[in-house]
Parts: structure tokens; C-alpha cells; sequence
């Protein structure tokens, strides 16, 4: 519905080399190299082409790579990732764009029964080395099926890879490595932080593997576990918190599917306390997957119950509305106080 | 008014597919041309009657310049132009009897102001107060949908559950040549045709889906398609306002004497950006455009209007005077809005009792109250 | 694909009274009996006119309704679901039949995006009274796409209700409450339990309200939730666990979304201990969301952390191997065991 | 062999759609009819080619014989017959080429049988011992989709990628005629007329989909609604394996040349249940059985050899042979198939390493070492 204008340029990417770049742009610049690697590798998707995407995502990728690499499709999501099937099994690397979150359920039957099975059904004589591009999550005040999170529909289907990024070198990385993968890959853009700068490496010699959490700030009070979006706003929770004397331990998950538990799990052996957040409906979203398995993991080590600040049980509300569904900084924070036991929101609560 | 029509359609009669053309009674010069089996579907439309269908595009473009302006002064959100579609949608919305059901998509604000849906509530959705503003019932019109071609199915369905009460009105759906591609509205097609729906089709061609041509979409006219559902197909020009009237009369006559569905494809073209946030100078010449304002939807009529000699200073006062009261209305009811109330976010998610999302209200209460008294 | 002949038939129901019926007959019962009592009330789906549905559920129904309210359709999923909309906005209270859960999928747009969303969209003018029929999970022996259980994704869905019975009496009665709903329903019907016999009563004087889970049986030692297909695998780990001197809690869940935390904190508070099982895979699935809530709310009466036993996180496996998938007695027991620290099959394992 | 076209196909000669009928080279009382259009395009199958394409048709039933048996003795669980489509499937499937590429649907063995797939892999499924058979890239042929219309997608995905590499193989894609309700169908015939892909769009017009007809599927000819798209297509006799072989040819002819898609719907009828649990005798009558028994596409064969007087008892023999070897094959293969691993179970879901999956496997692993020893 939306077509949204980036922010100022930043400093345009270099062939090699440290640049400054938004989340947005880095992407483009891993698509960018993914395709200089690999010719293999195509994009496909609405509006990608001319128009560079209603993020400008793709911007400038069919004027290099022409239009037989760069494929504007017929406005039809089940087709595009279909035709990604048979593009994937001719030996091809499709990276297809999905306008927005609320516009990939049309394409739920190719990704489920499909992309995230053919390898099984074939017992391993098929590759889907998919990735499937999704702008997602809320803030950006748009209207209706333009915020959605839907990470945890394709995180319970067996078969998929889902990954968040939070910030430009992981986007860049992390694409790169999800085009480089023989698995199909849901790659979740945080779309309110396209415009976020950052320090990309367009070169970096090593880089975390695409299945683990990331520590982003260690500490020693409570663990905090976020991934895409809510990773920014998480920092700001931790600075907060050590104005207040409690030191949190920043978990960036950045793979939803496997979730990296290791990670999670000696932080909260370490910290004892678990908060975890996501924009997502909280029934059925992938805090309570934590929560589960975490105490599954470390139940000697809980001193508290685990928290989730999540988006409620109800659809996106208008945008008028969201900042009192998408958890923020005092949300954050009172669910560290709850699990720390200080005084908060739900003190004198009765279930 | 215009509702009633004069007389039966044929099958022939929807039969007007040409290859390359459409069928077309006032061209962009503004010259009537004489069409045996479209002229008697409009018999009834006097000058006068022309005069209001031409009011009706004129406030409704007023309605449109003024939201455009609305969104770049920061009271909306977006805003998704219909400018140079309004022969199209003010053609056919007039063509419908009241209890005709109409199942839009998100561009069709003039067939809404066709249906007094109160003018703020043509807004309220893009200033982000709601996801969808009037009671359809009320208007017998649904509230827009997003998602593209999924109201082609609802359309379906409601059209099927008419006849089943006995009743002989119709459902129209519009949407756009972008939709045609999506699986729903090619099964929305075949149900269609399966259950002899009484249902409109109508698509308004208007050459582009945010920055795709319809060529990406189609490789032959779209309207070419519904008659190998077993669905007859008019190809009409969306920007002449009695042609589009003549064929949706021809149409609504076959679903509510149980014909079943026909296609409509209204030629027409987005002068517009897809919505306020969009930049059609990426994809677009601006040769094509200047091409599409030379067949404008309005103009035509005033010329037609001029070479008849019936342009009175009393018809462009009355006109204007209606559309500055309806501008002046649609601002003030914009700018007026009640911010909705915070705890609505809980309502209305489903109707029986939910408790898990009860105990969420419930802390959420408790929670805002922990910063009651702040600042 | 597969077209399943009804065992011999049991007693057929009849107008009132109690009969023995299969949990198929039950649910042709509730079907009936919603359709004689209100007009409105309309099926449609692939086959289940003439034919009477693969699994015979609505065999006689267009017979003795007409074809104008036992609709077949055309092929086509998103079709079903998109004209179910159309005739709940004009009135109808369309009961939509899935041939099979792995066929869900091409009508998960209509469902997660209108079906779900509209009454919220709307702000409650227009009502979704319509009831969507899903025969699932596995244990029948048939091919691919026969056997998934995908109710998480829906219970993830705000605006969904999503239920599952376990016997006759339940299927019948909760069948015919989720038509009279102005919600909708997502109504799993658990397949390979369609030809277990019960005792129905088809004029019940009160019945369980819908969102309420059911204690199953009463016990002190363990709390085990289940629904659907595995409440009667449950009940055979109850009794065996008897044998052993264990006195488990058995919980039929019924409710998916919402969950029923009231009635399994209840009995966690008294046992201290819970076991959850589904034969959805288990990351994402509806035991984590149980464990998590639970945890949350039973922090300090729970002894052990909850266990669940699921199907794993693959695709359902070819029917040669579904009991290697499929939660069965001696996996629910080996649970019920490590939960109560007594020696299990995990007793020795290295996380 | 029967692998090399004669002619180049021209678009006039995909116009081959008639509102009534279809096209026929052998009718049902193994008549020849003359087909100017047509006959080029076989003009090279000799009589003996042509007992070839028999003898695979009597192989191909007697395959579908014994699994059906099989089923019933419990060692299958399921099979999906093909009796009746005999001619579509080997005519067809004996127009490819070695390299172009098969999209089947669950119905296809008759297919496979000519792709040389082992013959136990064709029951692998059905027995439960896996959700597919054999490696694709083998054999040139997906292994079977059963989500319906599915598959149509991945053939143009295939075919663009066919082209996108120089290469000038063509893509067939088998599908039903319920099949042709599913959005996926319909969408694959705008993507592969946008993309001008090198895809066939065989339909089997089976006249049933489980227990529904095809009326309530399609209110016209199937064939008429790809022409809308921008897809010339063939309605052709799907009984007559000479009419269907032509067909193929022609539009793998302009697949082949860059002329992009054809539609072919072979109209030919599904004479079993649709899988061995169903009962059709609950949705269709004796009559209708029995019409299409005269018009099955291996007597009338034998009626066109006996006519011709070539019908000898060695070619009788011949054929019996193989269809024998092939059956005792066909069932010891089945029959001896080796249970699948039980730890397979966790194969295959992904490449990269998935710890979760490996602690669940680990523990099962350790679950059922429990169990060693006993009994
Ligand atoms: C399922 C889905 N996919 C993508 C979108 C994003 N989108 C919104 S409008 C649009 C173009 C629609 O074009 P058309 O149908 O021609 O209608 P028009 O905007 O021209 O009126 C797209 C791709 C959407 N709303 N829904
Ligand atoms: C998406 C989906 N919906 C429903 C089914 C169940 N189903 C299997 S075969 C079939 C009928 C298919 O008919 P048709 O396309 O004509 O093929 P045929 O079986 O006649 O070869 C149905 C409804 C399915 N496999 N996939
Ligand atoms: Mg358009
Ligand atoms: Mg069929």
C-alpha cells in the first residue's frame, strides 16, 4: 500500500571497506554483493525493479544487474514464491521481496507446505536456497497489514531458517550468509530502523554464525532477550537500567529459528532472571518458546518467573494506538523490576 | 435520480469486447458518439441528470486534492488519489439501486461519497484512527480491504447469500488491473460463475499497479479473461462517465434478473502517485502522462457541455459552491477528529469473552496507572 | 487425496435422547441439529455434498437439506474461506469444512487476514459468525499432508477462536456452541479418533462453556494437558501411571485461544508439576505457551519445570515412521517421570 | 524414438480450440481421421512406433492393476488409479524431450513409468515408506506435489530459469481439472504468459475431482480460459494417444523455440476411484462409467491395428511379456522394499546444522535406548 521514501542517503557503500550506512542501505549493499558473487543469485518481487522497492531496498540493483536478474512479478505473492520453487530447483539462489509483513499470507501455502518441506520431501535431492526478504513489525505508523510480526508462524514450521537483523552490519552479514545457505531462510527486516545508521564492514573477516545470539552489553542482573526492532529499544533500556543501579545482560537472538538456547541459557544461569520481547501477540509468539525452554534448561537457576513484553493479543491497532501495543522503554523496565521483585505495575496485581 | 434502469440487458449485449478498443459514448473532445446497444441503457440521463454526474466528479476531485493536501500538511498519514478515475467510480456507483451491496478496495473514495459515507470517515483510516471507519450495513458498502483481491471472494459470498434470501440486488466489487494477478480473484471468478452470482466485476484498469505497468500483469486485455470463466466482459472507457454508466446498468440488470456475473474493465488511468508516499517520476514518462490528462474525466464533460452550450456561469457557480462547502466540510471534520481512546486498542478483538486478552487489558490498566499523576 | 470410508455405522442419533455415536456421527449430529435450528446456518466445502465429505461427516446432510445449503465448491481454499466471508457479512453462519489440515494453507490469507481481523477492523459492526471445520493430526497412516496439526498458527492469530474436542459428547456439543458463536471458530476435529464410540447425549441440559478446559480426571502428583487426539492417549498414561502408584491430573484443554490458565493453574498449584502434550512440533507450538503462562503464574508451586511431549520440530514424518513422531503412552510416561525426578530416559543426559 | 518434432508449430495451429469438440486422430472405434494440422506432427510414428506407444499403455494399466491389488492385500496404503488416462499420460509423456522437465501432480505414474523411474519407487510413497521416491535431477521429473495446482508454479519458476540459461528445454506441468479452480493454476498462467515462459500446461480433464464434476469447476471449456491470459491452447482427444502425442509436440515445439506457453487440455476420464479409499459409485452413475468405457484409449488401438490388420498375435505377445516382467517386478519391488531408519525420521529437514532439532533427536535417541533389551 505504502511506498515510503528512504531518509537522506547515507554515505554511499564502497566496493571494500568501513562504511557508514542505513539498515536499509546495507541491505542493499548485501544484496548487492550476494549478486556480484553469485550469479546464481536473482531478486524477485513487487515494485522491485524501477521503483528500487517502496523502501528503495533494490534501488539501483536492475540498473546493474538488468531485468532478467532483478524481476518486477505480477502482483501475486503464492506466484512469487513459487516461481521461486522452480527457479530454486532449476539451481538458482531467489531472494524474493515481500512488500510487507501483512502482504505474505497469500504465499503461506508455497513457504509451508513448499519451500520449508521440498527438502524433506525429497530426502534431501531437492535445495531450497530461498531467501525470502520481509519488511516487518510496527512504529512506522502506517495502516492496517503494514506493521505485522509474523516471525512465529514460520518459526514453528519445520523446515524454514528465520532470521531477525537489528542493525546494518548484522543486516548486511546476515543476508549475505542467508543467500549463501543451502536452507530457505525467512530474513526479517526491522522496518522502522531502515533509516538507522551504523558502521558497516563491507569485508569483515569473520562473522558470528547465522544460528547465534549475539551478547550485545553483558551483565549480571537480569538477562533481556530481543531481536529486529526491539533491539534498539532494549538498549535504551539497559542504559536506563544502570542509571538505576541493575545491570542487564542485552541478548540480541538475531536467529528465531533454531533459537540459539545456548546463548540464552548461560546468560540466565549467570543472571537468573529472564525478560524477553517482541512486537508480536503475546499467545503463541516466541517469548513463551523461551520462557519454555529456558526453564526447561536453567530451572535452578530462575529466581523468577520469566516476563514477556510483548504486543497484545489483538490485531495491530490503528496508528493512532500503537505506541500502547508496541513495548517500549517503560514497559522494559517494569519487567525487569517484576523479575528483580521491585516494586512495579503488577505489585498488587491478583490473578 | 439515476437508479432505475430502462431496459433488459441481453447477452449480446455484453458481448462489447473489441480487441483493441472499448466501447466509449463521449470521447475525450468531448463528442457524443451514437452506440445502438449502449445509447437506450442512458436514455433516461438528461442533461441536467449529466450535470449532476458531472458535480459528482468535481466535488469528489476537490474531495481528493483536498486529502492529498491534508497528508502534506501532516493530518494524514497517506492518502491514496483516485485522481482522473472519477468518471469510473462516480459512473458506475451511480448506477446502483440502493440495495445494491459494493465491495471496494482501498481507491474508492468517490463511489463512498456516492454512498453518503460522512466525509470525515473517508479519512479516518488514513489519519490512523481506525482500520476502517462506517458501519456497512448503514451504507451498504464495505469498508475498504487492503489486502489485494480478497474482497473479490467476500463479493462471492455476499452474492450468493442474496439469492439464497430470494432478494434481486446485486454486488459489485471494484478493483484494481494489479488485482486480476492475485489467485483470489481468479477464484473469485470461477466461484462466480459456478453459483451464477449476481456480482459486478469491476475492474478499473488504470495502467498501473504502484510502478508496474498492466502489461506485467496482463499480456492480453484484462476484460479477455472473464469469458473463458464462462463470465461476459465489457471493455469500456473508464473516463467517460455515461459509457461507465450505461455498462454497470447493463450489468447490474443481468445479476438482479439472475443472469449471474459479468466483467467490466473501466479504462482509466492514475494521474495520481499510487498513494501520497509514492514517486511515480521513477517509472513513469511524463509524456504517458500528458497523454492520459488529454482524456480527462471532467474536462470532456465540460466541453461536451460547451458544444451544447449548456456550460452556464449558474452550472459552474452551483458546482463550485458544492464542492467548496464539501472541501470546507471534509477539512474541518478531518482536522475535528476525537483522537481514539487508548483502551480501545482491547476493543472489539472478538466478542465472546476472552480472558487471557482481559487479564492483558487488565494489566495494561494497571499499569498506565502506575504513571497517573506524572507530568 | 485420501477418501476414508466411515467404520460400520453406530446406532444413527436420533431427534433427541442419548445415543451411541463415533465422534464422526457426533459432529454430523451437531451439524444437523445447528442447521435445523437455524436457517442461517449453511456448510460448504470440497466433496461434501454427494459424497458426504472423505471422512463421511456430512453424509445425509444435503440430502435432507438441499443442495442450496450443503454446498459443494470448486477446488480452491482461499475460495471457501473468501465466500464464507461474503455470507457472514450478509447474514449466514457459513460451517466451512477443510478436506484435510495440510490443505489449510491456501486459505490462511482469507483467514488470518479478514476472517480474524474484520470484526476488529470494522469496530464491531460487522460480526464473522462463521465456523471452519479442520479434520487433523496424524496416526491414520496416510501420505503427506494428511496428518499436520497446524492449530498453533491460528492460536497465534488474535480473533480466532481455536477448539479442539476429544470425545463424542464435546465434538457434538462444542460444535454446535462454535456455530451459535458470533466469533470465529476454528474447530479441529482430532481424525483418528472419528471412530471412537461414546455416549452421546443430544439434549444436554448444561454444557461446559467453550473456552473451559476440562479436568479429565481428578489426581494429586502430576498435572498432564492434552487435547484433541492425544486426550485418549493421556487417559491410558493416567491409568498406568495408577498402576504405578502416581496419581496424575488430567486436563482436556478444549480451548486453544483462548487457553484456560484458570482451571491448569489451578491444578499445577495443587501438583506442582506439569506435563503438556501435542503432536504439533515443538518449537512454537501450543505447549510452550502453556509452560510459559504457567510458569509465570505457578512460579513458586512448581517442583520440576514443565515437560512437554510433542511431535518434533520436522515435518510430519511418511506413515512408516509416525510412531516415531507421535507422542504415545511410554513418552507421556517417561515425562510424567522426569517431572517427578523419578529415573527416565533423560536421567543421564548432558544438556 | 519418438523424440524428435517434424515441423515447426505455428500459432494458428495452437488454435486449435473448438467450442464443442475436440481434436481426434483415432476415434473411439480406432477410426483415423485425417487432421491436416494435426497429422504433420506424427507423420513420423510408424506402426510400429505406434505399438510401441501401445505397449506402454497396456504396461502402464497393468501397473496401475497391481498396485490397486496391492493396496487391497495391504501393502499399500493408498493409490491413486490412472485408468483411463493411459493415452494422455504416454502420449504426452513420449512427445518430450530427454531434457525437458516434468512438474507432475500425485496421478502421474504412467509419466514416471516413461522417465524410466524404478518401478518400486512409483509405490514408495503409497507404501508410507516416504513422502517422495526418486532425485528429480535423475530423471528429469519433480517428484509428484500433492497440494493441488501447486506444482504449475514451480514448472514457470523452471522455465524461466531454463531460459535464464541459454538453454531451449520446456517445462510440463500436470495437473487435473479440479486443479484448475486453485489460485496457484491460475497465477501460473499470468506469470508464464508475463514471462513468456517455455511451460506446457497439461490439464487432465478427468471430468471428476474426487466426487465433483467438472461443471461445477469450470461453467466452459477449460481450454478457453488460458487463450485470456495470452496462452494459445489445444482441446484434444485425451484418449487418443496419437492426437495428444501431435498436441504435445506442437506446444513443445513453441516452448522449445521461444514462442513461450501453450494450455492443452486432454480431455479423457478417470475410470477408477479417485484413490483406492474412495467410492465413487455414491457420486456417479453405471451410464456414465459405461460411455466412457467405449471410449477407452486401449481397445480402440487394438480395433486401429486389427482394422489395419497388424494387431498379430506376436505384438499380442510381445506386449503381454513385458507387461508381465513388469508387474512380477513391479510387486517384488514393493513387496521387498526395505523399512526406512527410524532415526530418519530427523533427516533431511535441513542442511545447516539446527540445534534444537539435534537435542531432540539426541534425546530420542537416548529415549528409546531405554527400551533395548526388552522383549
Ligand atoms: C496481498 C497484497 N500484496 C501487496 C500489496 C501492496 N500493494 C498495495 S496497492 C498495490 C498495487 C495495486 O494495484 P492495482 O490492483 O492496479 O490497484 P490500484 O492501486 O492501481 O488502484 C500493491 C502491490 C497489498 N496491498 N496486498
Ligand atoms: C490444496 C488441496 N486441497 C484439497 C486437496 C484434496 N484433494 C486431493 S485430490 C483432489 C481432487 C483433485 O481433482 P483434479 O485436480 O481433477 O485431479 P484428479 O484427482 O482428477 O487427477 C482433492 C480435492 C489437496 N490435495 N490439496
Ligand atoms: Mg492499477
Ligand atoms: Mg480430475
Amino acid at each position: 500500500m505504502m511506498t515510503t521514501t528512504t531518509a537522506t542517503a547515507a554515505t554511499s557503500p564502497t566496493a571494500t571497506g568501513t562504511s557508514t550506512l542505513t539498515l536499509a542501505k546495507s541491505i542493499t549493499a548485501g544484496l548487492r554483493r550476494s549478486m556480484r558473487d553469485d550469479d546464481k543469485v536473482i531478486l524477485l518481487g513487487e515494485d522491485i525493479g524501477k521503483l528500487g522497492g517502496v523502501f528503495r531496498v533494490t534501488d539501483g540493483l536492475q540498473a546493474e544487474f538488468g531485468t532478467g536478474r532483478v524481476i518486477d512479478t505480477p502482483l501475486a505473492e503464492s506466484g512469487i514464491i513459487g516461481m521461486s520453487v522452480g527457479l530454486a530447483m532449476r539451481g538458482y539462489r531467489p531472494v524474493a521481496e515481500i512488500q510487507f509483513d501483512g502482504f505474505i499470507y497469500p504465499g503461506f501455502d508455497q513457504i509451508v507446505a513448499q519451500v520449508a518441506k521440498l527438502h524433506y520431501r525429497s530426502r534431501g535431492t531437492v535445495r531450497m536456497p530461498i531467501t525470502i526478504r520481509v519488511p516487518f513489525g510496527g512504529g512506522i505508523g502506517s495502516v492496517e497489514h503494514h506493521s505485522e510480526s509474523p516471525e512465529a508462524y514460520f518459526a514453528h514450521t519445520a523446515g524454514l531458517r528465520v532470521i531477525s537483523c537489528s542493525n546494518p552490519q548484522d543486516a548486511y552479514d546476515m543476508l549475505r550468509e542467508a543467500i549463501a545457505s543451502d536452507d530457505p531462510v525467512m530474513f526479517f527486516e526491522p522496518k522502522r530502523r531502515y533509516w538507522s545508521k551504523g558502521e558497516v564492514n563491507l569485508e569483515p573477516e569473520e562473522t558470528l554464525p547465522l544460528s547465534r545470539a549475539r551478547v550485545v552489553s553483558p551483565g549480571s542482573d537480569v538477562t533481556l532477550v530481543a531481536y529486529g526492532p526491539l533491539v534498539a529499544t532494549a538498549k535504551n533500556a539497559v542504559e536506563a537500567a544502570e542509571d538505576d543501579g541493575i545491570s542487564i545482560e542485552l541478548i540480541d537472538l538475531r536467529s528465531l529459528a533454531p533459537i540459539d538456547f545456548d546463548t540464552v541459557a548461560a546468560s540466565v544461569r549467570k543472571t537468573g532472571r529472564l525478560v524477553i520481547t517482541h512486537e508480536a501477540a503475546q499467545s503463541g509468539g516466541i517469548g513463551g518458546e523461551i520462557a519454555a525452554s529456558i526453564t526447561e534448561r536453567c530451572f535452578n537457576w530462575l529466581e523468577a518467573p520469566p516476563a514477556r513484553v510483548t504486543g497484545f493479543d489483538t490485531p495491530y491497532p490503528p496508528a493512532a494506538l500503537e505506541e500502547h501495543f508496541l513495548p517500549d522503554l517503560d514497559r522494559l523496565l517494569d519487567a525487569v523490576d517484576r523479575v528483580l521483585g521491585r516494586p512495579n505495575s503488577l505489585s498488587d496485581w491478583e490473578d | 435520480m439515476l437508479r432505475t434502469t430502462v431496459s433488459n440487458s441481453s447477452d449480446s449485449e455484453v458481448d462489447l469486447l473489441d480487441d483493441r478498443e472499448y466501447v466509449q459514448l463521449i470521447d475525450a473532445e468531448g463528442k457524443r458518439h451514437a452506440n445502438p446497444t449502449l445509447d437506450r441503457w442512458i436514455a433516461d440521463v438528461s442533461d441536467e441528470q449529466l450535470s449532476d454526474l458531472y458535480e459528482d466528479m468535481v466535488v469528489v476531485r476537490r474531495i481528493d486534492v483536498e486529502a492529498t493536501a491534508l497528508q502534506r500538511q501532516g493530518e494524514l498519514g497517506l492518502w491514496p488519489p483516485l485522481l482522473g478515475q472519477e468518471a469510473a467510480q462516480i459512473g458506475s456507483a451511480r448506477a446502483l439501486r440502493d440495495d445494491d451491496f459494493i465491495m471496494p478496495s482501498y481507491r474508492e473514495n468517490g463511489v463512498a461519497y456516492c454512498r453518503n459515507v460522512p466525509l470525515d470517515d473517508l479519512v479516518r483510516v488514513w489519519r490512523g484512527h481506525a482500520h476502517g471507519s462506517w458501519d456497512p450495513t448503514e451504507y451498504r458498502m464495505a469498508i475498504p480491504a487492503v489486502i489485494i483481491g480478497a474482497q473479490t471472494l467476500h463479493a462471492v459470498g455476499y452474492g450468493v447469500g442474496v439469492r439464497m434470501d430470494g432478494a434481486d440486488s446485486a454486488v459489485i466489487t471494484y478493483f484494481g488491473d494489479g488485482a486480476t494477478s492475485q489467485g483470489d480473484t481468479n477464484e473469485a471468478m470461477i466461484f462466480a460463475a459456478t453459483y451464477n452470482a449476481p456480482v459486478v466485476f469491476f475492474c478499473q484498469n488504470n495502467h498501473w499497479a504502484i510502478s508496474e505497468p498492466v502489461r506485467l500483469q496482463a499480456a492480453k486485455h484484462i476484460s479477455e479473461r472473464a469469458p473463458g470463466y464462462g463470465i461476459p466482459s465489457i471493455r469500456v472507457d473508464g473516463n467517460d462517465v455515461l459509457a461507465v454508466m450505461a455498462a454497470t446498468r447493463i450489468a447490474l440488470d443481468r445479476a438482479h434478473r439472475g443472469g449471474g456475473p459479468t466483467f467490466i474493465e473501466a479504462v482509466t488511468y492514475r494521474m495520481g502517485p499510487h498513494t501520497t508516499s509514492d514517486d511515480p517520476t521513477r517509472y513513469r514518462s511524463a509524456e504517458e502522462l500528458a497523454e492520459w490528462k488529454a482524456k480527462d474525466p471532467i474536462t470532456r464533460l465540460e466541453k461536451y457541455f460547451e458544444d451544447k452550450g449548456i456550460f452556464t456561469d449558474e452550472l459552474k457557480a452551483r458546482v463550485k459552491a458544492k464542492a467548496d462547502s464539501v472541501a470546507a466540510e471534509f477539512r474541518a471534520g478531518c482536522k475535528g477528529m476525537a483522537e481514539p481512546e487508548t483502551m480501545s486498542v482491547f476493543d472489539y478483538v472478538q466478542i465472546d469473552a476472552n480472558p487471557v486478552l482481559e487479564r492483558q487489558r487488565a494489566q495494561y490498566a494497571a499499569y498506565l496507572a502506575n504513571f497517573e499523576g506524572e507530568e
